[in-house]
């Protein structure tokens, strides 16, 4: 397993004087060349603060940040759009529709990042645009709408078009599912799945849903109040958690049934929804 | 609770004082850039010479050096002290100490006028919007903000005065025969029903309505857009709905909407009135008005610096104090505006 | 189960939205639902579904651009469509009451919470303002809120989250309503505080004799919390039926789908699956007859111009609305 | 209906502003006195004025002076105040906080007694009007464009334009501003109005156009020492088009703000 | 006071505003009151102050005596003129003129008392002639009439006063009548003196010290002043009015409704465009008296090109429609200065009318032979403050050059920049009014026509002219006198370093009934003599 992406000892405070308070209180983040990473936490745990930091959009207070062995984290974030590496971080954002310039067509908004980090121009540009959206799974006829025109599903493939048009080989991404239908969550999570798997990125997936974490991560970190409380393979932390807080969570979801025991009652309509 | 109070009204005056401060300099320069000299202007006697000037220069001291002069203004300031104008030839802060009350009546009045008329408006609009009755008070509310103040002021006196003889004649706050009220808060109207002086009281009354209604006109439109505003915004909000769904009566749900949008609505009058104060300028001139801004227009056509420069720093600092009011008020009205900040 | 006269009948609700730019979305069609006393019914369906708007059917809360074009809403067996303004005023919150999704916002936000409630209170038959006030506190005690009375005086921004939906919870219970709708009530809200929110929700139903109808997306929650499950699709009601059943035994293809989409904690990746296409726009003049025509893998032609009847199982729990059901 | 109406009055104005010399039946700076003061009538349609000058020709001639002159001190101070207003709301920090205490300070000033101070200082000419107008409706836009710009820095799509390499320039010129250019399109239709309002309002105390140049204020307050005598048609013509001129900016302001502002909108 | 009452009065009040019919003025006002409506107030209560505007004037009138004052002669029914030939005693009861004019000798009335009821002794009448003699508000107008000096003015006894001239000197007694001679209170204005302000200026702005027929017991400035008699006057007739109010109103507007209403006694500043509708107004007496002393031109800056030669002044003289700019600005409403048919002038008397008419030939042949035949630009100023009458005259001149292809550009200059630039010189072209105290011909020349200050508004500078001035200043035959005027009349009709257009008219408007108006020099009413019908 090679190291992708190393951040030590991360802190970042938000407030003054006796409103200052840590929003991330010294966490360390590993992640592996190609692995999915899942970062579970509620909201207030700092884990959309971590998600900004890996993806140098917010400067942190103290701690170190290695990018593929290089130290980026010197660099102040209003710096970073001119970093090299620049290209290999990317994030894809929880409102997919607040994440696109509503003036610009969804292909001139994929195009942006191909423009001006790998400077294409013409036809490779349209070429690589068009590749990212079909990759995405967007229907060709959409590529010139504008945000507006497209549903939240749409614009969340849209938004992860954008993110893996520069091929970047971290990719974070913050409740990219959370405000769809499951009917729509469920594909954007198998194009997710493959797209790591076909570009080998590695994947930081923030969320609070646990149900969307433990089918598309293998690892999983638990947030609360700024500390990572638990780490570990989402089999384990899932079936056995350590800490209090994640049995709390896990304690929280609501209970699925279990299939056994019903009679279906009008023949011919059984459906057996587990077919494991 | 109240020392809390008073420590915010203490912090804000501090945070008042840059802004007084770079509005005495601001001024300062303005003044200076004037092309005007005051000592030729003052030498108009016939055979006063180039030695009658310099000599004037001098005792005004305008021989000295801008920063020198700054200096020597604002340690004047410091005591007090605003200066003598020459148009009056009285002491600057004695003239807007005088002349002040019956600028911020004015305002006071067009205001409360504005408020009378466009408040309810605006309220009746936005529980029907985008209705016939809502545009066309939108349309109304337009028309009057696009009159400018003398065009109306001149019709006004021209149709209430001259010809209809429904309103006094438009020669300042009060019949010259009335002898003034004691002066308590220095609101003419107020003072005289304070006095139980009725005469004068009516007299008072009688001469603020055309200017205010002036001034009014002015304000309608504002008044009347941002109550729709506000009210609208108040009114398609979660909690009046929720408030609906709970089956409160709907006086009970308007009030929740009206208690909603005081703060906004608080906002805005003192916008508004800080405008009207520095606008009411050319009303004042075409009423015989006597208050700072025509005295300001005077004083700027006869390079009066003291003048001009003591009104601007005294509605620098009315609209500072208004700033605070509207503060402490929309604090009062709307407990999550924090008194800190 | 014993057959009891339902506290809330819905026949044929047939509901439209004028469109600004002209023409008509039919947002709810011939929709009909029953939910009896102390029953709790989850109303689960899509963004878009029409399954909030169905709430404020219920309760006439419907803006200027909607119009109920057919059907009959009936509570306690009283028309509700018919009911004069008045009378809805004291239906709301006194028969039916509900808590909306973002606890944040529908609070006044400028109002003690106990004062609140005591508005509620005094709108439906509280004379005295001091008892109110003295019911208010009860009330906040009741949802579960330390140091009520000391509480009773703050405002909902010194409030968190989940406070501020229990006060909205004390507020829908204050005048005792027999049905209480909970519209996403718990959607952005933690996990956690989610589970809170619902175990008082349901608490509180149980211990007033309460019917609650739970609006939501979230199919594993409304299995969860419910006894039945009406599933909704584009305005249609497809599919109803005991919540555990609906799960395990569905048979609209839509709510197939719709679980099949669903995580949950037995769910990989592999096995989850979107549904194809979208729910149609409503606006169209072509809808065909079942809307979720466009979508199924089962459709034939005549679910384009047929609309589907809703047959029910023996005992008459299970109500699916399919030509060619599972 | 609105939309049009305010669209048609717009297009009026324009028109009357281009075709005005060509429609004008008289020319405007003509006098003769043996006309003076004549009431409307069909050769003279908003009558003469004190020089027998037609005051309909006047009226439409202003429109050349007045339109440009508020179009210039619109779009200098609008320059201006967008690109302070941006910068500061972009970047924040210390310069923000100071260009704020300055727009504070600004704001606190009697601004139509600064105009005049303004071009008393500079010097009574149209231009200087014009200056003047701009600077007292620049705070206006630093604090609009401020606000608008600091609420939208930390949007989704200016995180993406940052992930996509763009840098702050870039951000500000090409992904912010024109996102408010509606935002600043109804404060500057709005500002038109008062444009022409500020400088019919200097004109009246004496200052601005020089003579003979027909400029509405001007002609406008002329006409007012008219009414007592009963000329009232020498301050009538005028004040119509420049009420109805003022009234059109608003309208369109008006309009523009429902079109652009989701919260006031139905 | 109740609530209740409160209310009921407020909505009395409010209802009385708007009864069909306020009661007015007339059927208010006693006889012994008057109200009088006026553009601008008095700023200073100091005769001798600096900047002092001219609503002041009247206000020294009033509260203070001169020793003399003017006699009068009556032009109309109940309307005098000063005549600034003859005097009458005021503070002083008889005056004697003594050793060929070198000594003036001034008995004053022995009952006198200032207001604060100290007597007026001579050594008040001193006091206030060595102020005035010292401070620059007055000193240069009392040079004028050889008043220099404090050792001029002597005390004989307390009753006697004596003024010492180095020679007998026509201008003297004049001045003694204006208000630069009043005498004022000096044990009261000494009280206030301070070691930088000997003589109480910043003291005496703010209050008053004198005798006068009225004391002021309102002051509110820029706004009213309220005048009541002095009931122990003694320098003359008991005045009838008890008490004036004096207003502004700053719109011409205003102040000829409120007149028209019958709301005020006395509104002065009429606009002229008004005039005819308002003499119309039976309600209205209106007072027109041509003004000697005041006069309206065009002035052109003779050091500065293209206007240092006398042809281009005379070419634009020839081009001006002056009939219509008269007209135009005023409506006929002035003397007419321009016309005469002579290139002679008709006697000695200034202001007249000059010898130009509008001939456009003559105009072009002149600017031809200047070598300017292809004309030249220029900028045509005039004051702000000065609009209503500039403006129509500006515009006119403006068209009338443009056929001599001379482009005038009209600049307006605010008020406050006017006395400077036309101070510093920067003004090539313009146009002015402006006054002399005295009609007296050389008097009128050495304030005009030379000397490096404002008021020689064409900056001329001709030696023959200075010559015969000088030689004018003492000659006392006035056959000599009249022939060296003449001559200097002469030179400036040629040289026509300004171009006068007319004398304005006096234009007052009256409540009838109110009678005894004495016009003065300043345009000020004085309140003593005037009376009801």
């Amino acid at each position: 397993m090679t190291v992708l992406f190393q951040a030590r000892g991360l802190r970042k405070a938000f407030g003054n004087g006796e409103h200052r308070r840590y929003a991330v209180d010294g966490v360390d983040i590993t992640v592996a060349e190609g692995e999915a990473l899942a970062l579970a936490g509620e909201s207030g745990s700092g884990k959309s603060t971590i998600g900004l930091i890996m993806a140098r959009l917010l400067d942190h207070d103290e701690g170190e940040i290695l990018f593929d062995g290089q130290e980026i984290g010197k660099c102040s974030a209003r710096r970073a759009a001119q970093q090299p590496w620049r290209a290999q971080i990317q994030m894809v954002f929880q409102d997919a529709g607040g994440a696109f310039d509503p003036r610009l067509s969804i292909s001139d908004s994929v195009a942006l990042p191909l423009r001006r980090l790998s400077h294409s121009r013409g036809n490779a540009l349209t070429h690589a645009v068009e590749d990212a959206l079909d990759r995405a799974g967007l229907a060709g006829h959409l590529f010139r709408r504008k945000p507006h025109e497209l549903s939240g599903g749409q614009l969340a493939r849209a938004g992860i078009a954008r993110a893996i048009a520069l091929r970047p080989r971290l990719l974070i991404l913050d409740e990219p599912t959370a405000a769809l239908d499951v009917s729509v969550q469920a594909g954007i999570l198998h194009l997710l799945n493959e797209l790591r798997r076909d570009l080998n990125m590695a994947m930081v997936f923030v969320s609070h849903d646990l149900n969307v974490l433990r089918v598309l991560c293998s690892r999983v970190m638990v947030m609360e109040h700024g500390n990572i409380v638990e780490e570990g393979p989402v089999g384990r932390v899932f079936a056995s958690p350590a800490h209090p807080f994640t049995t709390r969570l896990l304690a929280a979801l609501p209970k699925w049934p279990r299939s056994e025991g019903l009679p279906h009652q009008l023949p011919g309509s059984a459906l057996i929804i587990h077919s494991q | 609770m109240n020392a809390s109070l008073i420590s915010f009204v203490l912090r804000r005056v501090l945070t008042v004082l840059p802004v007084l401060v770079g509005a005495t300099v601001f001024t300062f320069v303005v003044m200076r850039l004037l092309p005007a000299d005051p000592a030729a202007f003052l030498a108009s006697g016939p055979g006063m010479g180039a030695a009658d000037i310099a000599a004037l220069r001098a005792k005004l001291g305008l021989d000295r050096s801008l920063p020198v002069q700054f200096g020597l203004y604002a340690w004047q300031l410091l005591h007090g002290d605003f200066g003598h104008s020459f148009v009056t030839g009285n002491p600057v802060a004695l003239d807007l100490l005088q002349r002040l009350p019956a600028s911020l009546e004015l305002a006071c009045g067009g205001l409360l006028i504005a408020a009378v008329i466009g408040m309810p408006l605006g309220i009746a609009a936005a529980l029907r919007p985008g209705s016939l009755f809502d545009t066309a008070c939108r349309a109304l509310a337009v028309l009057g903000g696009a009159l400018p103040g003398f065009v109306i002021g001149v019709f006004l006196i021209y149709l209430c005065y001259f010809k209809l003889s429904w309103a006094p004649e438009p020669t300042g706050q009060i019949d010259a025969a009335l002898s003034a009220p004691r002066i308590v808060t220095g609101f003419l109207v107020i003072d005289s029903l304070l006095a139980g002086n009725m005469t004068a009281f009516a007299s008072a009354l009688g001469r603020m309505v055309l200017p205010s209604l002036t001034m009014a006109l002015f304000a309608l439109a504002p008044v009347m857009r941002m109550t729709r505003a506000a009210m609208v915004t108040a009114l398609a909000s979660d909690y009046i709905r929720s408030s609906r769904a709970l089956g409160l009566p709907n006086r009970l749900v308007l009030r929740y909407a009206l208690e909603n949008a005081g703060a906004p609505l608080i906002t805005m009058f003192g916008l508004i009135f800080s405008y009207m104060l520095g606008a009411n300028v050319v009303v004042e001139k075409v009423f015989a008005w006597p208050g700072i801004g025509a005295y300001a227009l005077d004083g700027l056509q006869a390079a009066d610096y003291s003048a001009v420069q003591g009104f601007i720093l005294v509605v620098a600092a009315v609209f500072a104090a208004v700033n605070l009011l509207v503060d402490l008020l929309c604090g009062w009205a709307d407990p999550r505006i924090p008194r800190a900040a | 189960m014993p057959v009891l006269a339902p506290l809330l009948t819905v026949r044929r609700l047939s509901l439209a939205f004028a469109l600004p730019q002209g023409g008509r979305a039919s947002v709810l069609d011939g929709l009909s639902l029953d939910i009896a006393p102390q029953e709790a019914l989850a109303l689960v369906g899509e963004s878009g579904s029409g399954k909030s708007v169905f709430a404020l059917a219920l309760l006439r809360l419907l803006d200027r651009h909607a119009e109920i074009t057919d059907g009959e809403i009936r509570i306690e067996g009283e028309d509700l469509l018919h009911a004069s303004d008045k009378r809805m005023q004291d239906l709301r919150g006194k028969t039916l009451a509900i808590i909306f999704q973002n606890p944040a916002s529908s609070l006044n936000p400028i109002r003690r919470i106990g004062r609140q409630i005591a508005d509620v209170l005094l709108a439906h038959g509280e004379r005295s303002a001091d008892a109110a006030r003295r019911r208010a506190v009860q009330m906040l005690a009741r949802v579960g809120i330390q140091d009520a009375a000391r509480r009773a005086n703050a405002y909902p921004f010194e409030l968190s989250g989940g406070m501020k939906q229990r006060v909205m919870i004390a507020l829908a219970l204050a005048a005792s309503p027999r049905l209480l709708i909970a519209d996403e009530a718990t959607t952005g809200l933690d996990v956690t505080t989610q589970a809170m929110v619902m175990d008082l929700i349901h608490e509180q139903a149980r211990a007033n004799n309460m019917a609650t109808l739970l609006i939501t997306h979230d199919l594993a929650l409304a299995a969860e919390r419910c006894d039945r499950i009406a599933v909704i699709h584009a305005g249609q009601l497809v599919e109803s039926a005991p919540a555990a059943r609906l799960l395990t035994a569905a048979r609209h293809p839509y709510t197939r789908a719709l679980l099949t989409a669903t995580p949950h904690a037995g769910s990989t990746l592999a096995n989850l699956r979107a549904i194809p296409g979208q729910a149609p726009d409503t606006a169209a003049a072509d809808l065909p007859a079942c809307r979720y025509y466009a979508r199924c893998d089962r459709r034939t032609e005549l679910c384009k111009s047929l609309p589907p009847m809703q047959t029910a199982s023996s005992n008459g729990a299970h109500v699916v609305a399919c030509h060619h059901p599972l | 209906m609105k939309y049009g109406s305010s669209a048609l009055l717009l297009a009026l104005f324009l028109a009357l502003a281009i075709a005005g010399p060509a429609v004008a039946p008289y020319n405007p700076l003509a006098y003769a006195l043996a006309d003076r003061l004549q009431p409307p009538s069909l050769h003279h349609w908003f009558g003469t004025d004190a020089l027998g000058r037609d005051v309909f020709s006047r009226t439409l001639a202003a429109a050349r002076t007045d339109l440009p002159a508020a179009a210039a001190a619109v779009i200098l101070s609008s320059l201006i105040g967008v690109s302070v207003g941006a910068a500061c709301g972009y970047l924040g920090g210390a310069i923000d906080r100071w260009v704020g205490r300055v727009v504070d300070v600004m704001m606190a000033f009697p601004l139509f007694v600064v105009a005049v101070a303004l071009v008393a200082a500079l010097g009574n000419s149209l231009t200087n009007v014009v200056l003047a107008t701009a600077v007292i409706n620049l705070p206006f836009y630093i604090r609009l464009v401020r606000a608008e710009i600091a609420a939208r820095r930390q949007l989704g799509y200016v995180m993406a334009a940052r992930l996509a390499g763009c840098g702050h320039g870039y951000i500000i010129g090409r992904v912010l501003i024109p996102n408010i250019a509606p935002i600043i399109a109804v404060q500057i239709s709005l500002n038109l109005g008062w444009a022409v309002l500020n400088t019919s309002g200097l004109s009246f105390i004496g200052l601005g156009v020089r003579p003979p140049t027909p400029e509405w204020g001007a002609l406008v307050s002329d006409g007012a020492q008219y009414l007592l005598t009963g000329q009232w048609w020498v301050a009538l013509g005028p004040s119509l088009v420049l009420v109805l001129a003022v009234f059109a900016f608003t309208l369109i302001g008006d309009t523009a703000h429902d079109l652009f502002s989701p919260r006031s909108a139905r | 006071m109740q609530r209740r009452d409160v209310l009921l009065g407020s909505a009395a009040g409010a209802a009385s505003a708007f009864l069909p019919r306020l009661q007015t003025r007339a059927e208010a006002a006693s006889l012994d009151t008057l109200r009088e409506l006026a553009e601008a107030g008095p700023n200073s209560r100091d005769p001798h102050g600096a900047g002092v505007a001219s609503p002041s004037l009247g206000t020294f009138t009033n509260i203070y005596d001169r020793l003399i004052n003017f006699g009068h002669t009556e032009i109309a029914p109940g309307i005098f003129k000063y005549d600034y030939t003859k005097f009458t005693g005021e503070l002083a009861e008889s005056f004697e003129v003594l050793d060929d004019g070198k000594r003036l000798r001034f008995h004053l009335r022995q009952s006198a008392t200032f207001h604060d009821g100290s007597p007026v002794t001579a050594a008040d009448v001193k006091w206030s002639f060595d102020r005035g003699v010292s401070l620059p508000g007055s000193k240069y107008q009392l040079a004028t009439g050889s008043l220099t000096d404090p050792a001029q003015f002597v005390v004989v006894d307390p009753a006697t006063f004596e003024i010492h001239l180095p020679r007998g000197d026509r201008y003297t007694l004049p001045n003694l009548a204006l208000t630069f001679a009043s005498i004022l209170n000096s044990k009261l204005i000494q009280s206030h003196a301070t070691a930088s302000d000997p003589w109480g200026a910043d003291w005496l702005r703010d209050n008053e010290a004198g005798g006068g027929a009225y004391r002021i017991t309102n002051w509110q400035a820029g706004q009213r002043v309220t005048y009541t008699r002095f009931d122990d006057w003694k320098s003359g007739p008991a005045p009838a009015l008890r008490q004036i109010s004096f207003e502004v109103v700053p719109t011409a507007e205003s102040r000829v409704a409120a007149l028209e209403k019958g709301d005020a006694d006395i509104a002065l500043q009429l606009p002229p465009q008004d005039i005819a509708h308002i003499a119309a107004d039976p309600h209205v007496h209106v007072v027109s008296i041509p003004v000697t002393n005041t006069f309206r031109f065009i002035a052109f800056d003779t050091q500065t090109a293209p206007f240092t030669d006398a042809r281009v002044r005379q070419a634009i003289a020839y081009a001006l429609p002056f009939e219509d700019i008269l007209q135009a600005a005023v409506y006929g409403h002035g003397t007419p200065l321009f016309g005469a048919k002579s290139a002679q002038p008709k006697n000695a008397a200034f202001p007249q009318p000059y010898p130009y008419n509008t001939e456009i030939a003559r105009a072009r042949s002149l600017l031809a032979a200047a070598g300017h035949g292809r004309g030249f630009s220029t900028t045509l100023s005039y004051n702000v403050a000065d609009n209503d009458t500039a403006e129509p005259i500006a515009i006119l001149v403006q068209q009338a050059l443009a056929p001599l292809n001379i482009n005038v550009q009209i600049e307006k200059i605010s008020a406050a920049d006017w006395a400077t630039r036309l101070t510093a010189k920067t003004v090539p072209f313009f146009i002015e009014s402006s006054s002399a105290w005295f009609n007296d011909p050389d008097y009128f020349f050495r304030i005009f026509f030379q000397g490096n200050w404002r008021w020689n508004f064409g900056s001329f500078n001709n030696p023959d002219l200075a010559k015969l001035l000088t030689a004018a200043r003492w000659e006392t035959d006035p056959a000599k006198y009249d022939a060296l005027m003449e001559k200097a009349v002469g030179i400036v009709f040629q040289q026509l370093p300004i171009l006068p257009l007319w004398q304005p008219t006096f234009e007052a408007g009256f409540k009838p009934g109110l009678t005894n108006f004495i016009y003065y020099i300043h345009g000020q009413v004085d309140y003593r003599p005037l009376r009801w019908a």
